[in-house]
C-alpha cells in the first residue's frame, strides 16, 4: 500500500499520487462514518433500554406521529440518495452538468425533507409535546433533531460541492470531493432508515 | 452487478444498477409500513422484521450507493468493527438494566 | 501502619485472605522487576562509547514463559475474586432486613417495628443483617471500612449488602460516592450490640436523654439528628443557615416575604423544609417528619434559642 | 539508509519564520505538534496548582484554606482539566503529530488543514469549558447523574467544552489513521514501523470509536438540564446507572488513549539508551492493537458496586485482568531490550526507568481492583486515587516528560542541561511517590475520595502525601525553567545526539520544513543496534 512514485508531488507538499489522495480521502470518510455510527449508536442504546422498559410510552407515543409524513420522508431521503449515487457516476463518466442538475435534485428533496421535519415538529409543539413530555418524545426529539443537523450539514457539503461543479472543477480524472459529500449524504439517508422504523413503525 | 474499474481506482457503478437499489429501497419501505400495521401478537416480532427490514435497506444503500462492495479491507474492518462496538454497548448496558438484582422491598 | 483496618464482619476474614493473596503476588513481581531494573542499569551501564551489545530480537521459549505465568496468575486472582464476591452478594435467607435512605448528607434506618434512627445504625452482633437500600436525592454509597463492604445507594431503584458483624463495637460508615458539598460529612456509625442488649434496644421507647433539660437534649439531638451536617452553631455559614442567634432573626424567603423565625417557623422547617426557603439557600433539606418527634422538636428548638 | 545527516543546514527549518499568523495557521504537523504541547503545558500547570489546592486543603482535618464547596469545585476543575485538556491529548496529540510524518518517512500527515481545524476546536473546546470557571463545576470530572443534573453549578460549559474537544480528538485520530496507512515511506512496511506508530495507531482507533459515544452521553446530559428530559433522572423514570454506562465506555477506554502513547515513547527510548534492538517487536505491537480492542470492553469494571447484575460483573472483571496481560508482556520486552545493553543514564532513560517502576506499581495495584471481592473494598477510595495517578501521572506524564527530553534537540536544535534535568527528574521521582504511596495506605484504611474533611486517623498519611505533592511540584518546575532556558540559551544540537535509527534523527535538527530532502527508501527496520552474529 505504500507509496510508489514521489514525482507527483502536489501543491499542498505531499499528496503523493492523484490515486493516493482519492483514496485516503475516502478512507478518512468511513472513519467519519464510523464516528457517526457509534454517535447515533448511543442514542439507539437509549432507544433500546427504554423501549424495552416502557413499552406502553413508545406505543402510546408512536400513535402521536404522522405514518403517512414520516413515510414520505422516508421515499424523499431514499430518492435523494439514489440522485446522488447517480450524480457520482455522472461524473466519473464526464457528465457534468447531468452532476449538477442531481445534486440540485439531492438539495430539493433535503429542502422538502426539512420542510416536512418543520411541519412535524410544529404539529408536536401545537398538541403541547415538547422534549421533556415524557422519555420517548426525549428521544424522538434527540433523534430527528440530531439527525436534521446531519442532513443540513450535508446539503451545505453538497452546496458548495455543486458550485465547484460547475466552476469545472471535477472530471473523471479528478470527482473524490463529489464521491465523498455523496457518501455523507448517503449516511444520512442510512440512518434515517433505521429512525423511521424505530420512532414511526414499531409498536 | 457489473461494474467498471477507474483511473483512480474507484469503481463505476452503472446508472441500471443504481436504478434497481433505489426501485428495492422504495419496495422495502412500503413492505415494511405494510408490516408495522399488522399484529402478530408479539410486539417483539414486530420489532424484529421491521429492524431486519431497515437492515437490508441500509445494505443496499451502503453496499451500492456509497460502493462498500469495491472498498479495500480497511475500511470493512473498520465498519464492521464499529457496529460490533455497538452491539456490545447496547447488550452489555441493556442486560446490565434487566438483570440487575434489586430486592424485594417491605416497607 | 495497619495496611488493613480490623476485620469486624464474618466475610471481612475472607476478603483479607485475597487481599493478601494478590498482595503477595504483586509483591514477588514487584521486588522481581524493580530488581532486574536496578541490576540491568548498574551492570549493563555505558563504559564507553565503543561499547558492544548483541543483536538480540525475540526468544521464544521465554516469551512463551512470561505470557503463560502472568496469564494463569491473573485467571487464579480473577477466579478467587469472584468467588469470595459471589457470597459477598448473596445474603443468607435468614437475614435481618433494615432499610437504609440515603439523604444528602444523612443516613436513616428503617427497622421492622417502626423503629427509625438517622447516622446510627444498631445491629445485633452475629446475625446476619441485610440492608436494603435507596436514595432520595443523589447516588451514595454505604461503606463500612471494617465489614468490607460497600454498595451504592441509586435513587428510583433498590440495592442491597449484607454483613454479620462479629465483634461488638462502634465502626464508621462513611459515604463513598460523590453527593455534593457535604459529602465527606456523611459519616455514620455501626454499633454492634450483643443480641440481648439489641433486642432492649430495639424495643425501648426512645426517650429524651434522661435527666437531662431540653437545652442539652437539644444540644445532644443537633448532633444525633445530623443538624450538624448543614447547619453550624458558631455563626459560619453552610449549606443551610447557622443556628447561633437563628430565634428571632429576620429572614428574606426566596419568594421575597419577610418573616421573622418563630417556634412555628422551625417546626415547619423541620417537618415541610422547602416550603419556605431562606433566600440563597438551596431547597435540598429532607423532610424529618416521622423521624424527629414532637418532643425532639421542641428541644431543638429550646437549643436553638440557647444559641444567642 | 539515507544518510539525512550530511545535510547541511541551509535550507529553511520549520521555525525559521517568525510571527504569530505563521503559527496560528501553519499546516506543518511539527507546528501544531508544538503548539499543542505548548498549550497542554499551561493547562497542566493550572490544574497542576488546582491540584496543589487540593492537598494543602488536605494538610489539617477541617477547614484549612477553603469551604467544602470550593473544595470540591477545585478537585473537580483538576480532575476534567487533566484528564480532557491535558492527558487525553497529552503525548497523542503532541508528539504524535511531530513524530508521525517524521517517523515514517513522510512531509506531514494527510489532511494537514484537518489537523489545523483539530488544533483550533480543540483550543476554542478548552476555552468553552474554562468559561465554566465563571461559577465552577462541583461534580467530580466523572459528572454523575443525578448530582450533575442537580447542581447548580455551570455544568453546561464544561461538558459542552468535552464534547468539542471530543470532536478534536476523533478528527486527530482519523488523520492519524489514515496518514499512517497511506503515506509511510517507500519499503516502510507494517513490520518495520516503529513501535511508537504503533502505539499512535491503537491509540486514534480508540479516538475514533469511542470518543463519539461520550459526545452523545454528554449532549444527553445537557439536553436534560436544557429541556428537563429525562433519560438519567431517576425522578423522570430514567436511569442515572446508564449514564456510568456510556460514560465509562467512553473513559476507560480513554485511559488507553492517555497511556498507549507512552508505552509507544519507552518503546523508542529504551533502545537507543540501550544500543540495543528493542526485544519481541512483533509482541509490543500486536499487545498495543490487542490492548486497544479489549480495553473497549472493559469498562464496567467502574460498575461493581453500582448494583451491577452478577454475571456482567464477571465478565468484566475476567476482560479486566484479560487486558493485563498484554500489558505485562509489554514490562517483560522493556526489560529484556535492557539486558547486557550498554546503557546511558541520560535524563529520557532516567524517565523510562522511572516509568517501569512506576507502572509496576500501577499495574499491580490494578490487580487489587480488578478483583471483584477485592474492589468492594476499595472502590471510589483513595487506593483508586493512587492508582489512577500512577498509571496516569507516573505512566502518561512522566513519559511526556521523557519524550519532551528526548525530542527536545530534534524539535528545538539545542540540547537540554543534562545536570539540572537530573535534578528535576529525582524531584519529580521522590515527590510523587511520597505523594502517591500514602495514599495507598489510607485507601487500604477505607479513607474514601473525594473528601474535604477526613478523620484524624489519616492526618499522618495526609500530610506526607501533601509535602510529597510540594516536591513533586517543585521538580516539575524546575524541569520547565531547564528546558525553558535551553529553549534560548541551550548548546547547539547535532541532528542526532543519542545515535538513533529512528528516521526522525536522521534530517536535520530542527527539522527543515518538508522534513527531508528526499522521501526516505527504507530498507530495514529501526532498531538495528547491537552486533549481527
Amino acid at each position: 500500500m505504500a507509496a510508489t512514485s514521489v514525482e507527483h508531488l502536489h501543491s499542498d507538499g505531499h499528496f503523493v499520487t492523484p490515486q493516493d489522495k482519492y483514496s485516503s480521502m475516502k478512507l478518512g470518510m468511513w472513519l467519519f462514518i464510523a464516528t457517526e455510527i457509534l454517535l447515533f449508536g448511543g442514542l439507539f442504546a437509549v432507544y433500546a433500554i427504554y423501549r424495552a422498559k416502557f413499552p406502553e410510552m413508545f406505543f402510546n407515543g408512536r400513535d402521536e406521529l404522522s405514518l403517512l409524513l414520516g413515510t414520505t420522508n422516508t421515499v424523499i431521503l431514499i430518492v435523494s440518495s439514489f440522485s446522488i449515487a447517480m450524480g457520482v457516476t455522472a461524473i466519473q463518466r464526464g457528465k457534468k452538468n447531468l452532476l449538477t442538475f442531481l445534486i440540485i435534485v439531492t438539495l430539493l428533496c433535503g429542502a422538502l425533507f426539512g420542510v416536512n421535519k418543520y411541519f412535524e415538529y410544529t404539529a408536536k409543539f401545537h398538541h403541547g409535546i415538547f422534549p421533556s413530555t415524557d422519555i420517548f418524545f426525549a428521544l424522538y426529539f434527540m433523534m430527528t433533531s440530531l439527525h436534521m443537523l446531519h442532513v443540513i450539514v450535508g446539503m451545505a457539503i453538497l452546496f458548495i460541492i455543486m458550485i465547484f461543479n460547475m466552476k469545472g472543477k471535477y472530471s473523471p480524472s479528478n470527482y473524490t470531493a463529489p464521491e465523498v459529500g455523496a457518501l455523507y449524504w448517503h449516511l444520512v439517508d442510512v440512518i434515517w432508515i433505521y429512525l423511521f422504523g424505530l420512532l414511526y413503525l414499531v409498536a | 452487478m457489473s461494474t467498471e474499474t477507474h483511473e483512480l481506482g474507484g469503481h463505476i457503478v452503472p446508472y441500471k444498477d443504481l436504478v434497481l437499489v433505489v426501485t428495492a429501497l422504495v419496495i422495502l419501505t412500503g413492505i415494511t409500513v405494510f408490516v408495522s400495521t399488522l399484529d402478530f401478537g408479539y410486539a417483539a416480532l414486530n420489532i424484529f422484521i421491521a429492524m431486519a427490514i431497515a437492515s437490508v435497506k441500509a445494505c443496499l444503500v451502503s453496499l451500492w450507493f456509497m460502493h462498500l462492495k469495491f472498498e479495500d479491507v480497511i475500511t470493512w474492518i473498520f465498519i464492521i468493527f464499529s457496529l460490533v462496538l455497538l452491539c456490545l454497548l447496547i447488550g452489555f448496558s441493556l442486560s446490565d438494566e434487566f438483570l440487575r438484582i434489586t430486592p424485594k422491598v417491605n416497607f | 501502619m495497619n495496611w488493613l483496618p480490623e476485620a469486624a464482619s464474618s466475610i471481612a476474614g475472607r476478603v483479607d485472605n485475597v487481599i493478601w493473596f494478590v498482595t503477595i503476588i504483586s509483591l514477588v513481581f514487584f521486588v522481581f522487576i524493580t530488581a532486574l531494573l536496578v541490576v540491568f542499569a548498574i551492570k549493563y551501564r555505558r563504559r564507553s562509547e565503543d561499547d558492544e551489545t548483541p543483536y538480540q530480537v525475540s526468544h521464544h521459549t521465554l516469551e512463551v514463559v512470561w505470557t503463560i505465568i502472568p496469564s494463569i496468575l491473573v485467571m487464579v486472582i480473577f477466579v478467587y475474586g469472584f468467588v469470595v464476591f459471589e457470597d459477598l452478594r448473596t445474603p443468607p435467607k435468614d437475614a435481618m432486613e433494615i432499610n437504609v435512605t440515603g439523604k444528602q448528607w444523612l443516613w436513616q434506618f428503617h427497622y421492622d417495628n417502626g423503629k427509625s434512627t438517622i447516622n446510627e445504625l444498631f445491629v445485633p452482633e452475629g446475625r446476619p443483617v441485610k440492608l436494603v437500600m435507596t436514595s432520595d436525592d443523589v447516588l451514595h454509597s454505604f461503606f463500612v471500612p471494617e465489614f468490607r463492604v460497600k454498595q451504592d445507594l441509586v435513587p428510583g431503584m433498590y440495592t442491597y449488602l449484607w454483613f454479620k458483624a462479629i465483634k461488638k463495637g462502634e465502626f464508621n460508615i462513611f459515604c463513598a460516592e460523590y453527593c455534593g458539598t457535604n459529602h465527606s460529612g456523611m459519616l455514620g456509625k455501626v454499633k454492634v450490640l450483643s443480641p440481648a442488649d439489641f433486642e432492649k434496644w430495639k424495643t425501648s421507647k426512645e426517650e429524651l436523654i434522661a435527666g437531662a433539660n431540653l437545652v442539652e437534649a437539644g444540644a445532644e439531638l443537633y448532633t444525633k439528628r445530623a443538624c450538624i451536617g448543614c447547619h453550624s452553631i458558631d455563626g459560619s455559614p453552610m449549606v443551610g443557615p447557622t443556628f447561633k442567634g437563628i430565634f428571632g432573626r429576620q429572614e428574606t424567603l426566596a419568594d421575597g416575604q419577610e418573616i421573622t423565625v418563630d417556634e412555628n417557623y422551625l417546626r415547619k422547617s423541620i417537618y415541610e423544609p422547602q416550603a419556605q426557603v431562606v433566600k440563597g439557600y438551596q431547597p435540598i433539606m429532607p423532610s424529618f417528619k416521622g423521624i424527629i418527634s414532637d418532643n425532639e422538636v421542641s428541644a431543638l428548638i429550646a437549643y436553638m434559642k440557647s444559641l444567642k | 539508509m539515507a544518510d539525512g545527516t550530511m545535510v547541511e543546514a541551509v535550507r529553511p527549518t520549520y521555525l525559521d519564520r517568525k510571527g504569530f499568523l505563521s503559527w496560528a495557521l501553519t499546516l506543518d504537523h511539527k507546528r501544531l505538534g508544538i503548539m499543542y504541547l505548548v498549550t497542554i503545558m499551561v493547562f497542566f500547570l493550572f490544574a497542576g496548582i488546582m491540584g496543589m489546592l487540593v492537598r494543602l486543603e488536605l494538610l489539617t482535618p477541617g477547614k484549612t484554606v477553603m469551604g467544602p464547596d470550593t473544595y470540591n469545585q477545585i478537585f473537580t476543575i483538576h480532575g476534567a482539566v487533566m484528564i480532557f485538556i491535558v492527558i487525553v491529548p497529552g503525548i497523542s496529540a503532541t508528539f504524535g503529530n511531530f513524530l508521525i510524518p517524521l517517523m515514517i518517512g513522510a512531509r506531514d500527515v494527510i489532511f494537514p488543514r484537518l489537523n489545523l481545524f483539530s488544533y483550533w476546536i480543540y483550543v476554542g473546546g478548552a476555552l468553552i469549558a474554562l468559561v465554566s470557571l465563571l461559577h465552577p463545576i462541583d461534580t467530580g470530572w466523572t459528572f454523575y447523574t443525578p448530582y450533575s443534573i442537580r447542581t447548580g453549578t455551570s455544568v453546561i460549559p464544561i461538558t459542552f467544552g468535552v464534547f468539542v474537544m471530543g470532536f478534536s480528538s476523533i478528527l486527530t485520530g482519523l488523520n492519524f489513521i489514515v496518514t499512517i496507512h497511506k503515506l509511510r515511506a517507500p519499503g516502510m512496511n507494517w513490520h518495520r514501523m516503529p513501535l511508537f506508530i504503533w502505539a499512535a495507531y491503537s491509540t486514534a482507533v480508540i479516538q475514533v470509536l469511542a470518543t463519539p459515544v461520550i459526545a452523545i452521553t454528554l449532549l444527553l446530559l445537557i439536553a436534560e438540564r436544557v429541556f428537563g428530559i429525562g433519560f438519567f433522572d431517576p425522578a423522570k423514570g430514567g436511569d442515572p446507572i446508564l449514564f456510568q454506562h456510556f460514560f465509562w465506555f467512553y473513559s476507560h477506554p480513554v485511559v488507553y488513549i492517555m497511556i498507549l502513547p507512552a508505552f509507544g515513547v519507552i518503546s523508542e527510548i529504551i533502545p537507543v539508551f540501550s544500543r540495543k534492538p528493542i526485544f519481541g517487536y512483533k509482541a509490543i505491537a500486536y499487545s498495543s492493537i490487542a490492548i486497544a480492542l479489549i480495553g473497549f470492553l472493559v469498562w464496567g469494571h467502574h460498575l461493581f458496586v453500582s448494583g451491577m447484575a452478577g454475571w456482567v460483573a464477571k465478565v468484566f472483571s475476567f476482560l479486566t485482568f484479560l487486558v493485563a496481560i498484554p500489558t505485562a508482556i509489554k514490562v517483560w520486552n522493556w526489560l529484556a531490550t535492557m539486558y547486557r545493553g550498554s546503557i546511558d543514564l541520560k535524563t529520557p532513560m532516567l524517565y523510562a526507568l522511572g516509568f517501569l517502576f512506576l507502572f509496576t506499581i500501577a499495574g499491580l495495584t490494578g490487580l487489587f481492583l480488578g478483583t471483584l471481592a477485592i474492589n468492594v473494598h476499595l472502590h471510589d477510595t483513595y487506593f483508586v486515587v493512587a492508582h489512577f495517578h500512577y498509571t496516569m501521572m507516573g505512566g502518561t506524564i512522566m513519559m511526556l516528560f521523557a519524550a519532551m527530553h528526548f525530542w527536545f534537540p530534534k524539535m528545538i536544535g539545542k540540547m537540554y542541561g543534562e545536570a539540572v534535568a537530573k535534578i528535576a527528574f529525582a524531584l519529580i521521582f521522590i515527590g510523587f511517590n511520597l505523594t502517591f504511596i500514602p495514599q495507598f495506605i489510607m485507601g487500604m484504611e477505607g479513607m474514601p475520595r473525594r473528601y474535604y474533611d477526613y478523620l484524624p486517623q489519616y492526618h499522618y498519611q495526609h500530610v506526607l502525601s501533601s509535602i510529597g505533592a510540594l516536591v513533586l511540584g517543585v521538580g516539575i518546575l524546575v524541569m520547565l525553567i531547564n528546558l525553558i532556558y535551553c529553549i534560548f540559551k541551550g548548546e547547539k544540537a547535532p541532528s542526532n545526539p543519542f545515535g538513533s535509527k529512528s528516521w526522525e534523527w536522521q534530517t536535520t535538527s530542527p527539522p527543515p520544513t518538508e522534513n527531508f530532502e528526499e522521501i526516505p527508501q527504507v530498507t530495514d527496520w529501526t532498531y538495528g543496534y547491537g552486533k549481527k552474529n
